[in-house]
């Protein structure tokens, strides 16, 4: 262990560690910008790296600019750090190599700050070792969740034959203008997921409301007044929140059955609150458990009831609570699946989950499925971003269901 | 305003009230501000109760209800008589001779219909030739006792007729009475017939086990993941900085987008034959041949673990970090000047600070990767050696339309859901983390 | 006619008995205080009276009715909260006419009596603002501000200058009196600071364990403590305790010297008050000892002086400053009117 | 009255034609008709369920496998469809179309619509260039990947491996079929026979063996094709106006030029194949019926059939006449007029073109006379219900896989499925 | 050799400087206490002591070595956090062994060290312990037993008593005080409350609004309050101040009488401590007012003299009690020697 705690190890190692990431990362990026054949050279690669992780020790300052140009000078002999195939010009070549050099070199000269050739404390090592970790996160993460992301946008505005060509071309072809979203204007078109679309917002908005109309008070009650039953009826609102829906569809499905409620709005909107009321009383609970009591109690002593309380002080104080709950509530029915492919067989009365269903069927090219992928993922995708606090609010509160 | 009461004041302590009760007890009952408290609170609480016991509890004492009856999506139908009746042989004038004919079936295959009588109004004008033995007429009003219908059976009664004036000034046409059918049938749902079957078939199935191990094996593996994957992404945006907002917003996408839209991109992604995952790796060189991501054996399950990884692992991301970010401080702080390096203080501090929300959330998330359903429904449809219980359940239901045996996996389902939660719940009052 | 009386109340929650019968009449317009250490129930207390608790068993009077059912909206009190617990969603000019408006009054007649307190309370260039925009203080005075609106049969406060910091206490507790002195309504005050009870009640409550131990002024808690809780409860610094024996009229420190003693019965404790102490050269007075600490207070100096044995460590006030070092031996005088006696059950048996 | 008629064609363009239908059919009737699709793959699912639920459609446009059984289960209306025939005439009816939804008893299970056979579709260029004879025997086919299999350029064929869809059902029918093996005799269920079931599972371990790793069905098959990838697939008619470059969805990738004809003109195909303990072969068809369901308004219903197979049977027919040859074949006055109007009719979706223009006639003979030949498990036998629950529970599907996969040996697999098949009733 | 110097240090929050400047040497073995009100910065400044802040500018010297870029670590100094920031999932014992366990020190080794430790501070009994299950004292002693095992340079605490209650808060002050006796190692305090750092300091060093008011030992600060702030800063009740005028060897109270003036330059407030005044009749000493609220204390009474016009309240303290009322007239009589004068820039002009 010791021996990896000199300046003049730990910096190749971790340069070497850090080129191949690297590497892989431009050959993915690359690949997926242009098409082309573009792969890590691993020796290359590492060779490279573990020069440039020395000279981070020795002279931090050079070793992003001799990574840019030895990048790019490697990447015309064998040893390139990323390797292209044959039809790859040689633009391309010396740009991928230079980028690999450049993100290997600066980085892991900052990696490597406070390091010197020799014996390194504990601390400056384990420092660069966090900082090396840290870069390889951020990269990791990025992207798995990006590239699955990117897929499917880019899937969805090309062509099943040009798909089939290339499966790594997702340049786009800016001169087909409009063309390029035939796919939606073509679920919009013949599809109907115009009407999918008001289906979902609107099934998901009056879930919403019935959630709340229904948690409120019971969250209130479980979490501010005093009763006997108070602890077991907390406990089986959680025991409830963990029942798998494929146990209750079967049952809800025949009952709906039975009782015609198949195939109606009117049904998915009764089932739909029953399902989240208990994530939202769990939620909200925790949230006016939080509020603090005098406040409350303030009111009581200014002449007001109980009823009037929640209504005129709890409420108005909770919004932020009522907004995270809302738009978690408003996710889950938006992104409902199960019910819905269960109970609606009618496509005029599809929610857009339910469409996208029925679009991964026979002979339907994929980018319609990738578009409606794209149609549905948008929406809640645009409310999470411009509300994430209270969207992250509202996962943190309430969600470990999935 | 000096005024002492003679109770209080400076009396010694000893002398006061509660030296005549010798043992105090707590009051029976409750007091009227308790009383009304808990009025209002169960009147604020029933129509969440209600709903709830409507499509909650009643549809699981449904389930067991039904995992002991021998149904099939089919019997969900109670069987009845059916009745359809026409004229035939296309009478032209006063006087043809035609054919009233009454085409009776019974809706079910199996069961016995009892008791079945026929009922019609015959239509003026009609001469009524032949009637079948069992049929009897009084008046214009015809009732045919036909006795027991058994399971599939279906008849025709012929009534040879010549059509009179009257009917044929009715435009030849039968009105639009349509006859009545009545007959007894017990319907399976409410019968007394219980049977074990279902339970016996499940459990007897070499495959039961199979699927059952495989719902372990992804329910352990998938929430494992999910967590050191949640771990590692909460260390890196533990610390803030410009831009982290929108990195924790992007982080969360796998599990914010919808189910069935991640689902198909990953099939996509990873299609054996067009799928940039293939290709991506045929280039780098890791493989020859396109790799069938989620159509071989041990492979699928692998891959709808990484998935169920992907796709939660910004929960316990979320989870973890608002935990640690909840860590004081100053703890990091005296450890600093403790002399404590910054892996020593994440495995001395931060883990065991983290230890129980870990082991919170490893207990939920098993629950709910146990239940799971949609993701290996869309991804593999339970193929390749991925079915697991849930999948099951909706494989026997719907695929092989044998209600009571989906029930039945659902019961053992719930069975072990009730395990996890009295685990959960043993666990969760010790750790009063969430 | 007490405006609100206490008649064997007790508090149970659950099996635990938290309030174990408290008789207590409160006069109009006195300013009363509970006083106790924290967890005896002081704040219990108050907020059965307020409605905000059930009452387990006893009657809660207020005016010439029996209250203990009705709901707190219905007692007509009002209450300050330690937590001010103003509603921040409303400017300060809503808050104080809230309760107004919960009453039905009209906008107009509203905004005028709130006017007149937010006078009153030096309040009306705030009266726009939302609470988390004011300084402690001044939220502390629109939580009084509007307790003040509703016109109560009385005001209920329970710690509500234990947010503030020092000098602000200083300054809201002289404003407190002031009110109490212009209002002439009737007051409870929870505190768990013995200096807050002393200055500014008529009567001082104080509990012990969920009993009253002691109820007088502050000056017969200060002069004539009914036992040794209350004894070195009130009173900074507390009060030396110092075991001693008594008999045949004299008493006797364990280990020092003694005096007359006039008390009834047999005492084992004998109490003296720092200030009440004299630095005696050594050999003089009740005891000796070696001086420990200093502590330098400017105004006075407190002494802590090391007897020994069973006596410990006695606090002597020594008014500005001393010459005394730590180490120097020291006898020290108890002023003989000043001593309390206390029996083997803490209770006083009489003054020196 | 309003009718909902479920169809298995819910591709857009086809859609719109069947809505186009249904217009018509309201102009002529006053009757509308609500047309929604469901995929092929969940229509028995469905069905039952909808059947449950006592919410059945009017009218369901299906395929043979599910007629027979859908009577047992009491979904469809014999009597009514027995009607529409005898009002549109018997004799104007394909017999082998009509005698394949007959039942014991007399009366049929639903009116026979359109139907299609099974092909071969194979690389005639590469066949020509090494010399080998048309793919019309297993020995042909194993000569044929022998000779051409040379991954991943070319996959000699591309067999059906995904368990759970149809085609492997279909496939797996054909390649029995066509060595005479049938898991039902004239009494009911019998044995597979041992010998000539180990020759089928032989050779079907021989072309999955010539074909890609994974769960392959009609997609990847069509796929591979296209791209020039594979020598043989078995497909349906289906293919034919793709594989003419007149669909932009689908188009073959052989060359750069999606629109092009150049696939087309290297295809060959073969409807009868033989194996060697039954040199005659067979061919294997499927045909489509409209069921009308009990629960059905079954007078606007039947109404609703007869349009379609009479006034609109044109229309009918051209949503996709590649792969929808009439099986009625005229009007009681023109015995043939459909079969002329059909032949007529362009194919296509993003471009249309008639098949003659681009296909010889000589292949496109063999398409349709595929028809008359065509056999399925237990039509002659009278035992087609069974046969149906029999490929329904995909249980050979299942067994051949695990043969494949070398889970099992083939007298195990024969046994195996012997067993499965034997429960089933 | 100061054991401890700042030179010219400064302290910026992006634009904010709230360090201004402080140059400072505290002595081996000194008591340094800052002080001064909330959000004047002696938590930054004793955080950048201690290396958990950078250093915006200038030095900081620890012993003779310049630290200030190196880590928290490499100082050699212990700090006892407000909060205690004990490990909370670690026993008595292992957060005491902590830093010993990071440095790499054998388990016997450690264990001895801890015992030692503990032995000290009467924690021996409590060694298996979680800190949830200790009292508030015993956790801030188990906080400053952490510090004393490492044997560092110097302790650095930041208000450390701020959470335990009153009686408690004096006994720790207690232990605190001792404790420096003991070990006679460098440390520096950080407090708002001025009783505490009256009774612990050696010297004290009042900060205002980041820049140092005053540096002295509590008796200066007392007796010499360098400017107003430091005044009315340090002594409870807080100081009067009052408007005068000076000239021609005297002053003058506005609105009032007054006496002779031995300052340099011109003051135009004078500063008088409650416990300097006297109580005399009308008429009598520096000014005349109305008595407007008495506080009683017991020991003592603040007397609090409404004098009008631009005088406004001033407090007196008198021991004991008082037969005043409220409304009653009175003379104040000022102690000469007592007084503090104050020009318009709020510096000491020099005592009366
Ligand atoms: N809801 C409750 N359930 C159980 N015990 C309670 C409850 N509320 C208070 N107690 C207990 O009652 C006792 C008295 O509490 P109370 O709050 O009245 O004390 P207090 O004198 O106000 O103390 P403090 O000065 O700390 O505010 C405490 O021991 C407390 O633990
Ligand atoms: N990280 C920071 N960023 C910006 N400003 C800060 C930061 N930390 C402290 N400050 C500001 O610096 C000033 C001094 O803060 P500091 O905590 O040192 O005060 P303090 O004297 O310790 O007060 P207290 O007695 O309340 O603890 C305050 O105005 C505070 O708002
Ligand atoms: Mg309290
Ligand atoms: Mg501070």
């Amino acid at each position: 262990m010791s021996i990896f705690r000199h300046g003049y190890v730990a910096g190749p190692i971790l340069g070497l560690l850090w080129a191949l990431v690297i590497a892989t990362a431009t050959a993915v990026v690359f690949s997926f910008a242009t098409g082309g054949a573009f792969r890590p050279g691993g020796i290359g690669a590492g060779l490279l790296g573990a020069g440039l992780g020395a000279l981070a020790v020795l002279w931090p300052r050079l070793a992003g600019p001799v990574g840019l140009g030895l990048g790019a000078l490697m990447s015309l002999t064998p040893l390139a750090p990323v390797v292209t195939g044959p039809d790859i010009a040689a633009t391309p070549a010396l740009l991928a190599g230079g980028v690999m050099g450049a993100a290997t070199g600066w980085p892991i000269a900052a990696m490597m700050a406070g390091c010197h050739s020799g014996a390194l404390t504990r601390h400056e090592f384990e420092a660069s070792v966090i900082r090396f970790l840290t870069g390889f996160g951020y990269i990791f993460f990025t992207a798995i969740v990006a590239i699955p992301f990117y897929v499917m946008v880019m899937t969805s505005l090309k062509n099943q034959s040009e798909l089939i060509q290339n499966p790594l071309d997702f340049s786009i072809d800016l001169s087909k203008g409009w063309d390029l979203f035939r796919s939606y204007s073509e679920l919009f078109g013949q599809f109907n997921f115009g009407s999918y679309l008001w289906t979902s917002f609107l099934v998901s908005v009056l879930t919403v409301f019935i959630t709340l109309l229904f948690a409120v008070p019971g969250a209130y009650a479980v979490a501010r007044l005093r009763f006997a039953g108070r602890a077991a009826i907390s406990r089986s609102i959680l025991l409830i929140y963990m029942v798998p829906m494929i146990v209750l569809a079967l049952p809800i499905y025949i009952a709906f059955s039975m009782l015609g409620l198949r195939n109606s709005i009117f049904g998915i909107v009764m089932i739909y609150p029953v399902t989240t009321i208990p994530v939202a009383l769990y939620m909200l609970q925790g949230y006016f458990r939080g509020l603090p009591a005098e406040i409350e109690e303030a009111g009581l002593m200014d002449g007001l009831s109980r009823l009037k309380v929640i209504w005129q002080i709890t409420l108005p104080l909770s919004m932020p609570a009522l907004a995270s709950v809302s738009l978690y509530v408003f996710m889950i029915a938006w992104n409902e699946f199960l019910l819905a492919f269960m109970l609606l067989d009618d496509p005029s009365k599809f929610t857009l989950t339910r469409g996208i269903a029925a679009l991964n069927s026979s002979e339907i090219p994929r980018q319609h499925l990738m578009a409606g992928s794209v149609i549905a993922t948008v929406p809640i995708m645009a409310l999470f971003l411009g509300l994430e606090r209270f969207m992250t609010k509202g996962l943190t509160a309430g969600s470990v269901k999935g | 305003m000096t005024a002492q009461t003679p109770r209080s004041g400076s009396a010694p302590l000893g002398q006061s009230a509660e030296t005549s009760r010798p043992a105090p007890t707590p009051p029976k009952g409750r007091n009227p501000l308790e009383r009304r408290e808990a009025r209002l609170a169960w009147g604020l609480l029933l129509p969440t109760v209600t709903a709830v016991t409507l499509v909650v509890v009643l549809p699981l004492l449904a389930i067991f209800w039904i995992s002991v009856k021998p149904v099939g999506l089919a019997d969900l139908r109670p069987p009845v008589p059916v009745v359809s009746e026409d004229l035939r042989g296309r009478p032209e004038a006063v006087g043809d001779a035609a054919t009233l004919r009454y085409r009776l079936r019974n809706s079910s295959q199996d069961q016995v219909i009892s008791g079945v009588l026929l009922t019609d109004t015959l239509p003026k004008g009609l001469e009524i030739g032949d009637l079948d033995p069992r049929c009897v007429l009084d008046g214009r009003e015809m009732t045919c006792d036909l006795g027991d219908f058994e399971g599939g059976y279906r008849e025709t009664i012929e009534i040879p007729v010549i059509i009179g004036q009257a009917f044929a000034d009715a435009g030849m046409e039968l009105p639009d009475s349509p006859p009545g059918l009545t007959g007894r049938a017990s319907n399976v749902l409410t019968s007394g017939s219980f049977t074990f079957e279902n339970f016996a078939r499940i459990f007897d199935g070499a495959e039961f086990w199979g699927v059952l191990w495989v719902t372990l094996v992804y329910t352990v593996f998938g929430t494992i993941g999910a967590l050191l994957f949640g771990l590692f992404a909460a260390l890196l945006l533990d610390k803030s900085f410009r831009g982290q907002g929108v990195l924790r917003g992007l982080y969360l996408f796998p599990y914010v987008a919808p189910v069935i839209a991640v689902a198909f991109t990953w099939i996509i992604l990873f299609d054996p034959f067009s799928g940039s995952a293939n290709a991506l790796l045929i280039q780098m060189g890791v493989t020859d041949e396109a790799i069938n991501f989620f159509g071989q054996r041990p492979l699928a399950l692998i891959m709808v673990i990484l998935f169920e990884v992907w796709r939660y692992f910004p929960l316990s991301f979320l989870f973890i970090l608002a935990r640690m970010q909840s860590i004081d401080t100053d703890m990091y702080e005296a450890a600093d000047m403790d002399g404590a390096s910054p892996f020593q203080q994440f495995w001395y501090l931060s883990m065991p600070q983290l230890l129980g929300i870990l082991s919170v959330l490893f207990l939920l998330r098993f629950i709910w990767t146990f239940n799971k359903f949609d993701d290996i429904f869309l991804l593999t449809g339970g193929n390749a050696g991925t079915r697991t219980l849930t999948v099951n359940v909706y494989e026997q239901a719907f695929a092989v339309s044998n209600i009571g045996a989906g029930a039945a996996v659902a019961v053992v389902i719930f069975a072990c859901l009730l395990v996890f939660s009295f685990l959960f719940f043993r666990f969760i009052s010790q750790e009063e983390g969430l | 006619m007490a405006s609100i009386e206490l008649k064997g109340v007790e508090k149970w929650f659950g099996e635990v008995q938290v309030i174990k019968g408290v008789d207590l009449a409160i006069e109009e317009g006195e300013f009363v205080i509970f006083v106790g250490p924290s967890g005896c129930g002081k704040s219990t207390l108050l907020r059965m009276i307020a409605g905000l608790e059930g009452t387990s068993r006893g009657q809660i009077m207020v005016g010439d009715r029996d209250a203990t059912a009705e709901p707190p909206s219905k007692r007509g009190l009002a209450m300050v909260f330690q937590s001010y617990a103003l509603y921040p969603h409303m400017s300060v000019a809503e808050n104080m006419g809230f309760s107004l408006k919960a009453a039905g009054v009209k906008p107009a007649e509203r905004q005028r009596q709130v006017a007149e307190a937010a006078r009153a309370l030096r309040l009306e260039e705030y009266l726009d603002r939302r609470p988390r925009d004011l300084s402690g203080g001044q939220r502390q005075r629109v939580a009084i501000g509007r307790s003040i609106v509703r016109e109560p049969t009385a005001f209920l406060f329970d710690e509500p200058l234990s947010n503030l910091d020092a000098s602000l206490r200083v300054e809201m507790r002289y404003e407190i009196a002031k009110l109490h002195q212009t209002l002439k309504s009737t007051m409870i005050y929870v505190t768990h600071d013995q200096i807050e009870a002393m200055t500014l009640a008529d009567r001082i409550v104080v509990l012990s364990a969920g009993k009253i131990a002691q109820v007088g002024t502050p000056k017969e808690l200060y002069e004539h403590p009914a036992n040794l809780f209350v004894a070195q409860f009130i009173g900074s610094p507390k009060m030396n305790v110092l075991p001693c024996r008594t008999g045949r009229g004299e008493w006797q420190l364990e280990g020092g010297r003694g005096g007359v003693f006039a008390g009834a019965d047999e005492a084992v404790t004998l109490g003296i008050r720092p200030e009440h102490i004299e630095m005696l050269p050594e050999g003089q007075g009740a005891c000796d000892g070696t001086v420990d600490l200093l502590e330098y207070l400017g105004a006075d100096t407190n002494v802590i002086v090391d007897c020994g044995g069973a006596l410990g460590k006695v606090t002597v006030r020594v008014i500005g400053g001393t010459d005394l070092q730590p180490g120097d031996r020291v006898g020290l005088g108890f002023e003989p009117s000043r001593m309390h006696f206390f029996d083997s059950d803490e209770q006083s048996v009489g003054a020196g | 009255e309003s009718l909902r008629f479920w169809t298995t064609e819910e591709q857009p363009e086809r859609l719109a034609a069947q809505q186009e239908l249904a217009a018509e059919f309201e102009a002529a009737s006053g009757h509308t008709v609500e047309v929604i699709p469901v995929t092929e793959s969940d229509l028995g699912t469905r069905a039952t369920a909808a059947y449950a639920a006592g919410d059945l459609p009017d009218v369901i446009y299906h395929t043979l496998q599910y007629a027979l059984p859908w009577v047992d289960a009491g979904i469809l209306d014999i009597d009514a469809a027995t009607d529409v025939i005898e009002n549109l005439g018997g004799d104007s009816f394909a017999p082998g179309a009509l005698a394949m939804a007959e039942l014991e008893g007399g009366g049929y299970a639903s009116v026979p619509v359109d139907g299609w056979t099974q092909m071969i579709i194979y690389r005639k260029d590469l066949f020509e260039e090494a010399g080998l004879e048309a793919p019309t025997s297993f020995d042909a086919v194993r000569a044929a990947i022998e000779a051409l299999h040379n991954p991943p350029e070319m996959y000699g064929f591309v067999a059906a491996t995904k368990v759970d869809e149809n085609f492997m059902s279909q496939v797996l029918e054909h390649v029995f079929l066509a060595n005479g093996v049938s898991p039902v005799g004239p009494d009911g269920a019998q044995p597979l026979d041992e010998a000539a079931t180990t020759e089928v599972l032989e050779f079907y371990k021989a072309i999955a063996e010539a074909s890609p790793p994974g769960e392959l069905y009609w997609d990847q098959s069509r796929s591979l094709y296209f791209s020039g990838d594979a020598a043989m697939i078995i497909w349906s008619p289906f293919i034919l106006d793709e594989l003419a470059g007149l669909r932009d969805s689908n188009p073959p990738t052989i060359n750069d030029d999606p629109t092009s004809p150049e696939l087309a003109s290297k295809t060959g195909i073969v409807t009868n194949f033989s194996g060697p303990s039954n040199p005659e072969g067979a061919a294997w068809a499927d045909i489509r019926y409209f069921g009308i369901t009990n629960d059905a308004s079954t007078d606007a219903a039947m109404e609703f059939v007869e349009f379609s197979m009479n006034e609109g049977y044109t229309k009918t027919l051209s949503i996709a006449p590649e792969g929808k040859f009439p099986v009625r074949r005229g009007t009681a006055e023109n015995p043939s007029e459909f079969s002329e109007e059909w032949a007529k009719l362009p194919m296509g979706v993003d471009r249309k073109k008639p098949m003659s223009e681009l296909y010889d006639q000589a292949m496109i003979d063999e398409i349709v006379g595929g028809l008359d030949v065509a056999q399925r498990w237990g039509v002659e036998d009278g035992q087609l219900a069974l046969a149906s629950k029999m490929i329904n529970s995909q249980a050979i599907n299942r067994v051949v896989r695990q043969y494949i996969d070398g889970q099992v040996d083939a007298p195990a697999a024969v046994q195996a499925m012997n067993d499965e098949l034997a429960a089933i009733q």
